[in-house]
Protein backbone atom coordinates (compact mmCIF):
# COMPACT_ATOMS: atom_id res chain seq x y z
CA UNK A 1 0.00 0.00 0.00
CA UNK A 2 2.77 1.98 0.59
CA UNK A 3 4.45 1.29 -2.61
CA UNK A 4 1.80 2.60 -4.83
CA UNK A 5 2.58 3.99 -8.07
CA UNK A 6 2.88 8.13 -8.52
CA UNK A 7 0.49 9.74 -11.17
CA UNK A 8 2.46 12.59 -12.65
CA UNK A 9 2.16 15.15 -15.23
CA UNK A 10 5.36 15.45 -17.64
CA UNK A 11 6.09 18.72 -19.86
CA UNK A 12 8.57 18.46 -22.42
CA UNK A 13 10.23 21.79 -24.13
CA UNK A 14 12.42 22.98 -26.92
CA UNK A 15 14.36 19.70 -28.29
CA UNK A 16 13.43 17.52 -25.34
CA UNK A 17 9.40 17.78 -26.58
CA UNK A 18 10.72 18.01 -30.12
CA UNK A 19 12.92 13.97 -29.81
CA UNK A 20 10.07 12.32 -27.52
CA UNK A 21 7.54 13.85 -30.06
CA UNK A 22 5.04 15.04 -27.87
CA UNK A 23 4.31 17.98 -24.80
CA UNK A 24 3.39 16.48 -22.32
CA UNK A 25 2.30 13.08 -21.19
CA UNK A 26 0.38 11.66 -17.58
CA UNK A 27 2.60 8.71 -16.69
CA UNK A 28 2.19 6.41 -13.68
CA UNK A 29 6.35 6.20 -12.23
CA UNK A 30 6.99 2.83 -10.13
CA UNK A 31 7.86 3.45 -6.37
CA UNK A 32 11.77 3.16 -6.47
CA UNK A 33 12.10 6.06 -8.75
CA UNK A 34 12.03 8.74 -6.00
CA UNK A 35 14.41 11.97 -7.47
CA UNK A 36 14.37 13.94 -10.34
CA UNK A 37 17.30 11.99 -11.81
CA UNK A 38 15.82 8.72 -11.42
CA UNK A 39 12.75 9.56 -12.88
CA UNK A 40 15.68 11.02 -16.26
CA UNK A 41 16.96 7.45 -16.11
CA UNK A 42 13.18 5.72 -15.48
CA UNK A 43 11.95 7.71 -18.68
CA UNK A 44 15.52 6.95 -21.04
CA UNK A 45 14.24 3.42 -20.71
CA UNK A 46 10.56 3.77 -22.10
CA UNK A 47 11.86 3.91 -26.18
CA UNK A 48 14.23 5.06 -28.67
CA UNK A 49 12.77 9.14 -28.59
CA UNK A 50 13.36 8.97 -24.20
CA UNK A 51 16.60 7.59 -24.94
CA UNK A 52 17.38 10.25 -27.06
CA UNK A 53 16.00 12.72 -25.52
CA UNK A 54 17.94 11.88 -21.91
CA UNK A 55 21.18 10.61 -23.44
CA UNK A 56 22.69 13.21 -21.58
CA UNK A 57 21.46 13.71 -18.35
CA UNK A 58 23.02 16.41 -17.56
CA UNK A 59 22.34 18.88 -20.04
CA UNK A 60 18.76 18.75 -19.35
CA UNK A 61 17.02 20.94 -16.98
CA UNK A 62 14.10 20.13 -14.22
CA UNK A 63 10.83 21.83 -12.59
CA UNK A 64 8.62 20.92 -10.26
CA UNK A 65 5.50 22.65 -10.61
CA UNK A 66 7.19 25.41 -12.15
CA UNK A 67 9.88 25.73 -9.84
CA UNK A 68 13.28 25.26 -11.10
CA UNK A 69 14.85 21.80 -9.31
CA UNK A 70 18.10 19.51 -9.00
CA UNK A 71 18.73 16.20 -10.15
CA UNK A 72 18.80 14.90 -6.51
CA UNK A 73 15.32 16.52 -6.03
CA UNK A 74 12.89 14.55 -4.61
CA UNK A 75 9.53 14.13 -6.48
CA UNK A 76 7.16 13.17 -4.00
CA UNK A 77 4.11 15.66 -3.78
CA UNK A 78 4.81 17.02 -7.42
CA UNK A 79 2.13 17.77 -9.79
CA UNK A 80 3.90 18.57 -12.85
CA UNK A 81 7.75 17.66 -13.99
CA UNK A 82 9.12 19.59 -16.94
CA UNK A 83 12.06 18.57 -18.50
CA UNK A 84 13.80 21.10 -21.08
CA UNK A 85 17.07 22.17 -22.24
CA UNK A 86 18.97 25.03 -20.67
CA UNK A 87 17.30 28.27 -21.73
CA UNK A 88 18.03 30.77 -24.15
CA UNK A 89 15.71 33.97 -23.47
CA UNK A 90 16.32 36.89 -23.00
CA UNK B 1 6.87 52.40 -0.01
CA UNK B 2 5.57 50.32 -2.88
CA UNK B 3 7.49 49.09 -6.14
CA UNK B 4 5.18 49.00 -8.88
CA UNK B 5 5.72 46.34 -11.03
CA UNK B 6 4.77 44.90 -14.65
CA UNK B 7 5.38 41.55 -15.92
CA UNK B 8 3.97 40.34 -19.63
CA UNK B 9 4.60 37.51 -21.37
CA UNK B 10 3.15 38.03 -24.80
CA UNK B 11 3.31 37.87 -29.27
CA UNK B 12 2.41 41.42 -29.79
CA UNK B 13 5.05 43.89 -29.85
CA UNK B 14 5.81 46.34 -26.87
CA UNK B 15 6.78 49.77 -26.46
CA UNK B 16 9.63 49.91 -24.62
CA UNK B 17 9.15 54.21 -24.00
CA UNK B 18 5.58 53.81 -23.61
CA UNK B 19 6.22 51.32 -20.47
CA UNK B 20 9.17 53.70 -19.26
CA UNK B 21 6.48 56.55 -19.26
CA UNK B 22 4.18 54.66 -17.72
CA UNK B 23 6.00 53.89 -14.44
CA UNK B 24 7.69 57.52 -13.93
CA UNK B 25 3.97 59.66 -14.88
CA UNK B 26 2.68 61.76 -12.17
CA UNK B 27 5.72 61.02 -10.36
CA UNK B 28 8.54 63.16 -8.29
CA UNK B 29 11.07 60.90 -6.79
CA UNK B 30 11.92 59.19 -9.88
CA UNK B 31 15.65 60.36 -10.96
CA UNK B 32 16.98 57.55 -13.16
CA UNK B 33 15.38 55.59 -15.89
CA UNK B 34 17.05 52.54 -17.43
CA UNK B 35 15.78 50.57 -19.90
CA UNK B 36 17.13 47.14 -21.87
CA UNK B 37 15.73 46.38 -25.25
CA UNK B 38 16.79 42.80 -26.80
CA UNK B 39 16.58 42.72 -30.66
CA UNK B 40 16.46 40.06 -33.07
CA UNK B 41 19.72 40.11 -34.71
CA UNK B 42 20.26 38.82 -38.26
CA UNK B 43 22.56 36.73 -37.86
CA UNK B 44 23.45 33.95 -35.34
CA UNK B 45 27.12 33.55 -34.94
CA UNK B 46 27.83 35.08 -38.66
CA UNK B 47 25.52 32.92 -40.31
CA UNK B 48 22.26 34.49 -41.35
CA UNK B 49 18.92 33.68 -40.13
CA UNK B 50 15.58 33.92 -41.36
CA UNK B 51 13.43 34.32 -38.21
CA UNK B 52 13.74 33.61 -34.70
CA UNK B 53 10.95 31.57 -32.34
CA UNK B 54 10.42 31.69 -28.91
CA UNK B 55 9.36 28.45 -27.13
CA UNK B 56 8.17 29.17 -23.30
CA UNK B 57 6.66 27.61 -20.61
CA UNK B 58 3.34 29.52 -19.72
CA UNK B 59 2.50 29.99 -15.96
CA UNK B 60 6.38 29.13 -14.97
CA UNK B 61 7.70 32.22 -17.28
CA UNK B 62 5.67 34.79 -15.38
CA UNK B 63 6.35 32.85 -11.84
CA UNK B 64 9.86 32.81 -12.84
CA UNK B 65 10.10 36.89 -14.09
CA UNK B 66 7.93 37.72 -10.92
CA UNK B 67 10.25 35.83 -8.13
CA UNK B 68 13.39 37.73 -10.06
CA UNK B 69 11.70 41.44 -9.84
CA UNK B 70 10.59 40.99 -6.49
CA UNK B 71 14.34 39.78 -5.13
CA UNK B 72 15.71 43.34 -7.59
CA UNK B 73 12.82 45.14 -5.15
CA UNK B 74 14.60 43.23 -2.11
CA UNK B 75 18.37 44.43 -2.94
CA UNK B 76 17.60 47.73 -4.92
CA UNK B 77 15.37 51.05 -3.82
CA UNK B 78 13.13 50.49 -6.92
CA UNK B 79 10.56 52.68 -7.61
CA UNK B 80 9.51 50.40 -10.43
CA UNK B 81 10.38 47.79 -12.47
CA UNK B 82 8.90 46.65 -16.13
CA UNK B 83 9.63 43.16 -17.64
CA UNK B 84 7.74 42.13 -20.87
CA UNK B 85 9.26 39.52 -22.68
CA UNK B 86 7.62 38.09 -26.43
CA UNK B 87 7.30 34.42 -27.86
CA UNK B 88 6.45 33.09 -31.47
CA UNK B 89 7.85 34.34 -34.14
CA UNK B 90 10.05 37.38 -34.55
CA UNK B 91 11.96 38.68 -37.60
CA UNK B 92 15.19 40.39 -37.33
CA UNK B 93 15.14 43.65 -36.65
CA UNK B 94 11.98 43.18 -34.23
CA UNK B 95 12.16 43.42 -30.43
CA UNK B 96 12.63 40.18 -28.70
CA UNK B 97 12.02 41.77 -25.05
CA UNK B 98 12.67 44.52 -22.26
CA UNK B 99 13.18 45.28 -19.00
CA UNK B 100 12.34 49.22 -17.49
CA UNK B 101 13.84 50.14 -14.22
CA UNK B 102 13.06 53.24 -12.48
CA UNK B 103 15.09 54.39 -8.94
CA UNK B 104 15.64 57.94 -7.20
CA UNK B 105 19.35 57.22 -8.28
CA UNK B 106 21.37 55.76 -10.86
CA UNK B 107 23.40 52.80 -9.02
CA UNK B 108 20.47 51.40 -8.24
CA UNK B 109 18.50 51.44 -12.03
CA UNK B 110 21.20 49.96 -13.77
CA UNK B 111 22.35 47.28 -11.11
CA UNK B 112 18.45 46.23 -11.24
CA UNK B 113 18.45 46.21 -14.78
CA UNK B 114 21.70 44.31 -15.68
CA UNK B 115 20.54 41.42 -12.46
CA UNK B 116 17.47 41.29 -14.33
CA UNK B 117 19.04 41.07 -17.45
CA UNK B 118 21.29 38.18 -16.05
CA UNK B 119 18.47 35.86 -14.36
CA UNK B 120 16.12 36.03 -17.51
CA UNK B 121 19.04 34.77 -19.90
CA UNK B 122 19.70 31.86 -17.85
CA UNK B 123 16.57 30.88 -15.91
CA UNK B 124 13.18 32.52 -17.58
CA UNK B 125 12.12 29.36 -19.09
CA UNK B 126 12.32 30.28 -23.16
CA UNK B 127 14.47 28.84 -25.79
CA UNK B 128 15.06 30.11 -29.18
CA UNK B 129 14.82 28.37 -32.42
CA UNK B 130 16.45 29.84 -35.31
CA UNK B 131 15.34 29.60 -39.25
CA UNK B 132 18.62 29.54 -40.88
CA UNK B 133 18.58 28.41 -45.03
CA UNK B 134 19.55 25.27 -44.25
CA UNK B 135 17.05 24.61 -41.72
CA UNK B 136 15.44 25.45 -38.22
CA UNK B 137 18.25 24.87 -35.24
CA UNK B 138 18.21 25.08 -31.40
CA UNK B 139 20.27 28.07 -30.05
CA UNK B 140 22.87 26.79 -27.54
CA UNK B 141 23.06 28.47 -23.95
CA UNK B 142 26.69 30.32 -23.48
CA UNK B 143 28.51 29.74 -20.88
CA UNK B 144 28.93 33.19 -20.29
CA UNK B 145 25.54 33.71 -19.29
CA UNK B 146 25.99 31.56 -16.43
CA UNK B 147 28.84 32.96 -15.27
CA UNK B 148 27.12 37.22 -15.31
CA UNK B 149 24.15 35.31 -13.75
CA UNK B 150 26.81 33.72 -11.03
CA UNK B 151 27.89 37.97 -10.55
CA UNK B 152 25.23 38.57 -8.40
CA UNK B 153 25.52 35.63 -6.30
CA UNK B 154 27.71 36.44 -3.87
CA UNK B 155 26.31 38.97 -1.93
CA UNK B 156 24.21 39.37 1.12
CA UNK B 157 20.37 39.74 0.02
CA UNK B 158 19.71 42.75 1.55
CA UNK B 159 22.98 44.50 0.43
CA UNK B 160 22.76 48.50 -0.12
CA UNK B 161 23.18 49.28 -3.96
CA UNK B 162 23.55 53.35 -3.40
CA UNK C 1 32.83 48.46 -38.57
CA UNK C 2 32.67 52.66 -37.35
CA UNK C 3 30.57 53.32 -34.75
CA UNK C 4 27.54 55.85 -35.24
CA UNK C 5 28.09 58.63 -32.54
CA UNK C 6 26.03 61.60 -31.39
CA UNK C 7 26.93 64.31 -28.88
CA UNK C 8 24.51 67.25 -28.20
CA UNK C 9 23.82 70.00 -25.33
CA UNK C 10 20.93 71.38 -25.83
CA UNK C 11 17.88 73.52 -24.08
CA UNK C 12 15.37 71.64 -25.86
CA UNK C 13 13.80 68.63 -24.39
CA UNK C 14 14.93 65.18 -26.63
CA UNK C 15 13.18 62.17 -27.34
CA UNK C 16 15.00 58.82 -25.63
CA UNK C 17 12.87 56.67 -27.71
CA UNK C 18 13.46 58.41 -31.13
CA UNK C 19 17.51 58.48 -30.27
CA UNK C 20 17.40 54.86 -29.68
CA UNK C 21 15.05 53.95 -32.66
CA UNK C 22 17.82 56.73 -34.85
CA UNK C 23 20.87 54.20 -34.39
CA UNK C 24 19.21 50.78 -34.78
CA UNK C 25 16.92 51.57 -38.13
CA UNK C 26 18.27 49.62 -40.87
CA UNK C 27 21.04 47.61 -39.00
CA UNK C 28 20.49 43.86 -38.59
CA UNK C 29 23.80 43.27 -36.00
CA UNK C 30 21.96 45.38 -32.52
CA UNK C 31 20.51 42.90 -30.78
CA UNK C 32 21.04 45.16 -27.37
CA UNK C 33 19.56 49.16 -26.90
CA UNK C 34 20.32 50.19 -23.23
CA UNK C 35 18.93 53.57 -22.90
CA UNK C 36 19.75 55.69 -19.38
CA UNK C 37 17.37 58.85 -18.55
CA UNK C 38 18.23 61.24 -16.06
CA UNK C 39 15.19 62.85 -14.74
CA UNK C 40 14.71 65.88 -12.53
CA UNK C 41 13.17 64.91 -9.07
CA UNK C 42 10.98 66.84 -7.13
CA UNK C 43 12.73 67.45 -3.96
CA UNK C 44 16.72 67.66 -3.14
CA UNK C 45 17.89 65.42 -0.15
CA UNK C 46 13.72 65.56 1.17
CA UNK C 47 13.31 69.55 0.79
CA UNK C 48 11.19 70.42 -2.51
CA UNK C 49 12.65 72.15 -5.41
CA UNK C 50 10.43 74.42 -7.46
CA UNK C 51 13.63 74.25 -10.81
CA UNK C 52 17.00 72.85 -11.63
CA UNK C 53 19.22 75.31 -13.60
CA UNK C 54 22.09 73.47 -15.38
CA UNK C 55 25.32 75.82 -15.90
CA UNK C 56 27.66 74.35 -18.32
CA UNK C 57 31.32 75.40 -19.79
CA UNK C 58 29.89 75.42 -23.48
CA UNK C 59 32.46 73.85 -26.44
CA UNK C 60 34.70 71.57 -22.98
CA UNK C 61 31.18 69.84 -21.97
CA UNK C 62 31.15 68.37 -26.05
CA UNK C 63 34.82 68.04 -25.87
CA UNK C 64 34.85 66.12 -22.57
CA UNK C 65 31.59 64.25 -23.34
CA UNK C 66 32.93 63.12 -27.09
CA UNK C 67 36.33 62.35 -25.35
CA UNK C 68 34.31 59.54 -23.18
CA UNK C 69 32.32 58.32 -25.70
CA UNK C 70 35.45 57.91 -27.84
CA UNK C 71 36.87 55.74 -24.98
CA UNK C 72 33.41 54.13 -24.02
CA UNK C 73 33.84 52.70 -27.92
CA UNK C 74 38.00 51.52 -27.64
CA UNK C 75 36.81 49.67 -24.37
CA UNK C 76 33.43 47.78 -25.82
CA UNK C 77 32.61 46.85 -29.17
CA UNK C 78 29.52 49.55 -29.60
CA UNK C 79 26.88 49.63 -32.61
CA UNK C 80 25.82 53.42 -31.36
CA UNK C 81 26.22 55.66 -28.88
CA UNK C 82 24.50 58.90 -28.49
CA UNK C 83 24.74 60.80 -25.24
CA UNK C 84 21.93 64.71 -24.72
CA UNK C 85 22.92 66.73 -22.25
CA UNK C 86 20.22 69.67 -21.25
CA UNK C 87 20.97 73.00 -19.75
CA UNK C 88 19.28 76.29 -18.28
CA UNK C 89 16.18 75.53 -16.62
CA UNK C 90 14.76 72.78 -16.11
CA UNK C 91 11.17 71.32 -13.83
CA UNK C 92 10.56 68.66 -11.79
CA UNK C 93 9.67 65.67 -13.64
CA UNK C 94 11.31 67.09 -17.00
CA UNK C 95 14.32 65.13 -18.64
CA UNK C 96 17.91 66.26 -17.43
CA UNK C 97 20.02 64.25 -20.43
CA UNK C 98 20.45 60.60 -21.69
CA UNK C 99 22.70 58.36 -23.03
CA UNK C 100 21.71 55.50 -25.65
CA UNK C 101 24.42 52.34 -25.61
CA UNK C 102 23.99 50.09 -28.91
CA UNK C 103 25.73 46.88 -29.13
CA UNK C 104 25.56 43.15 -30.48
CA UNK C 105 25.81 41.76 -27.28
CA UNK C 106 23.86 43.37 -23.63
CA UNK C 107 27.24 42.94 -21.94
CA UNK C 108 29.06 45.97 -23.46
CA UNK C 109 25.67 47.89 -24.15
CA UNK C 110 25.29 47.67 -20.37
CA UNK C 111 28.89 48.57 -19.27
CA UNK C 112 28.99 51.67 -21.71
CA UNK C 113 26.04 53.22 -20.64
CA UNK C 114 27.54 52.80 -16.81
CA UNK C 115 30.53 53.78 -17.54
CA UNK C 116 29.44 57.05 -19.54
CA UNK C 117 27.24 57.62 -16.77
CA UNK C 118 29.93 57.91 -13.90
CA UNK C 119 32.34 59.55 -16.26
CA UNK C 120 29.52 62.52 -16.66
CA UNK C 121 28.43 62.69 -13.18
CA UNK C 122 32.13 63.22 -12.20
CA UNK C 123 33.58 65.24 -15.19
CA UNK C 124 31.90 66.57 -17.94
CA UNK C 125 31.92 70.50 -16.60
CA UNK C 126 27.75 70.57 -15.75
CA UNK C 127 26.59 72.53 -12.51
CA UNK C 128 23.33 71.79 -10.92
CA UNK C 129 21.39 74.35 -9.28
CA UNK C 130 18.21 73.71 -7.39
CA UNK C 131 15.86 76.40 -6.71
CA UNK C 132 13.60 76.14 -2.91
CA UNK C 133 11.22 78.28 -1.26
CA UNK C 134 14.30 79.82 0.98
CA UNK C 135 16.72 80.79 -2.44
CA UNK C 136 18.87 78.97 -5.13
CA UNK C 137 21.50 76.49 -3.68
CA UNK C 138 24.14 75.23 -5.48
CA UNK C 139 23.97 71.11 -5.64
CA UNK C 140 27.46 69.63 -3.97
CA UNK C 141 29.08 66.90 -5.67
CA UNK C 142 28.60 63.22 -4.12
CA UNK C 143 31.98 61.42 -2.79
CA UNK C 144 30.46 57.98 -4.12
CA UNK C 145 30.20 59.59 -8.01
CA UNK C 146 33.67 59.81 -7.50
CA UNK C 147 34.01 56.37 -6.35
CA UNK C 148 32.04 54.83 -8.95
CA UNK C 149 34.07 56.37 -11.59
CA UNK C 150 37.11 55.17 -9.94
CA UNK C 151 35.76 51.80 -11.02
CA UNK C 152 36.63 51.91 -14.22
CA UNK C 153 40.20 53.19 -13.52
CA UNK C 154 41.85 50.26 -13.01
CA UNK C 155 41.31 47.30 -15.80
CA UNK C 156 43.45 48.08 -19.03
CA UNK C 157 42.24 50.17 -22.04
CA UNK C 158 41.49 47.26 -24.44
CA UNK C 159 39.87 44.84 -21.86
CA UNK C 160 37.36 42.94 -23.58
CA UNK C 161 33.90 42.97 -22.30
CA UNK C 162 32.29 40.02 -24.32
CA UNK D 1 61.96 90.43 -21.64
CA UNK D 2 62.35 86.16 -20.48
CA UNK D 3 60.45 87.01 -17.68
CA UNK D 4 57.15 89.67 -19.32
CA UNK D 5 54.06 88.83 -18.08
CA UNK D 6 51.43 86.39 -19.33
CA UNK D 7 48.13 86.98 -20.73
CA UNK D 8 45.31 85.04 -20.23
CA UNK D 9 41.59 84.40 -20.41
CA UNK D 10 40.10 83.81 -17.44
CA UNK D 11 36.61 81.83 -16.82
CA UNK D 12 34.14 81.08 -13.92
CA UNK D 13 31.32 78.90 -13.45
CA UNK D 14 29.08 78.10 -11.11
CA UNK D 15 29.90 79.48 -7.24
CA UNK D 16 33.16 80.49 -8.36
CA UNK D 17 31.33 82.50 -10.77
CA UNK D 18 28.83 83.86 -8.95
CA UNK D 19 31.85 84.45 -5.81
CA UNK D 20 33.85 86.36 -8.36
CA UNK D 21 31.30 88.24 -9.59
CA UNK D 22 31.64 87.90 -13.56
CA UNK D 23 31.72 85.32 -15.59
CA UNK D 24 35.04 85.93 -17.51
CA UNK D 25 38.30 88.68 -17.52
CA UNK D 26 40.98 89.11 -19.48
CA UNK D 27 44.18 89.07 -17.07
CA UNK D 28 48.29 89.76 -17.08
CA UNK D 29 50.23 87.68 -15.23
CA UNK D 30 53.43 87.95 -13.34
CA UNK D 31 56.32 86.25 -14.38
CA UNK D 32 56.67 84.19 -11.18
CA UNK D 33 53.24 82.38 -11.72
CA UNK D 34 53.53 79.43 -13.21
CA UNK D 35 51.13 76.89 -11.96
CA UNK D 36 47.39 76.49 -11.68
CA UNK D 37 47.74 76.71 -8.26
CA UNK D 38 50.14 79.83 -8.08
CA UNK D 39 47.85 81.54 -10.22
CA UNK D 40 44.34 80.50 -7.69
CA UNK D 41 47.30 81.73 -4.77
CA UNK D 42 47.82 85.19 -7.08
CA UNK D 43 43.92 85.70 -7.83
CA UNK D 44 42.71 85.28 -4.27
CA UNK D 45 45.00 88.06 -3.43
CA UNK D 46 43.35 90.22 -6.06
CA UNK D 47 40.08 91.27 -3.44
CA UNK D 48 37.94 90.20 -1.12
CA UNK D 49 35.10 88.55 -4.00
CA UNK D 50 38.28 86.43 -4.70
CA UNK D 51 39.51 85.37 -1.39
CA UNK D 52 35.92 83.85 -0.88
CA UNK D 53 35.97 82.52 -4.05
CA UNK D 54 39.01 80.64 -3.79
CA UNK D 55 39.21 80.46 0.03
CA UNK D 56 39.58 76.62 -0.42
CA UNK D 57 41.77 76.10 -3.18
CA UNK D 58 41.47 72.29 -2.61
CA UNK D 59 37.32 72.19 -3.80
CA UNK D 60 38.04 74.40 -6.73
CA UNK D 61 38.98 72.42 -10.25
CA UNK D 62 40.60 73.34 -13.26
CA UNK D 63 40.88 73.78 -17.25
CA UNK D 64 43.25 74.90 -19.31
CA UNK D 65 41.96 75.27 -22.83
CA UNK D 66 39.04 73.22 -22.12
CA UNK D 67 40.64 70.10 -20.72
CA UNK D 68 40.77 68.80 -17.03
CA UNK D 69 44.13 69.90 -15.17
CA UNK D 70 45.82 69.23 -11.53
CA UNK D 71 47.27 72.05 -9.65
CA UNK D 72 50.48 71.66 -9.99
CA UNK D 73 49.75 71.69 -14.08
CA UNK D 74 52.15 74.56 -15.47
CA UNK D 75 50.11 77.16 -17.42
CA UNK D 76 52.78 77.86 -19.80
CA UNK D 77 51.29 78.28 -23.40
CA UNK D 78 47.23 78.46 -22.17
CA UNK D 79 45.20 80.91 -23.62
CA UNK D 80 42.07 80.09 -21.69
CA UNK D 81 42.10 79.04 -17.78
CA UNK D 82 39.23 78.20 -16.39
CA UNK D 83 37.54 77.56 -12.29
CA UNK D 84 34.81 76.06 -10.99
CA UNK D 85 33.42 73.37 -8.08
CA UNK D 86 33.52 70.09 -8.87
CA UNK D 87 31.21 68.61 -11.41
CA UNK D 88 27.75 67.91 -11.05
CA UNK D 89 25.95 67.11 -14.06
CA UNK D 90 24.14 63.89 -15.52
Amino acid sequence: MGRNKMKLKLRYFAWVRERIGKPDEDVEVPAGVTTVAELMTWLAARGEEYAHAFENPKVIRAAIDRAHVKPQTAIAGAGEIAFFPPMTGG
Amino acid sequence: MTTQTIVRIQTEPFDTAAEAAAITRGRTDAGAVVTFTGICRGDENGVPIASLTLEHYPGMAEAEIERHVAEAIERWPLIGVTVIHRFGRILPGDDIMMVVTVSSHRAAAFAAADFLMDYLKTRAPFWKQVEKTDGKIWVEAKATDDEAAGRWAAPAKHQAAE
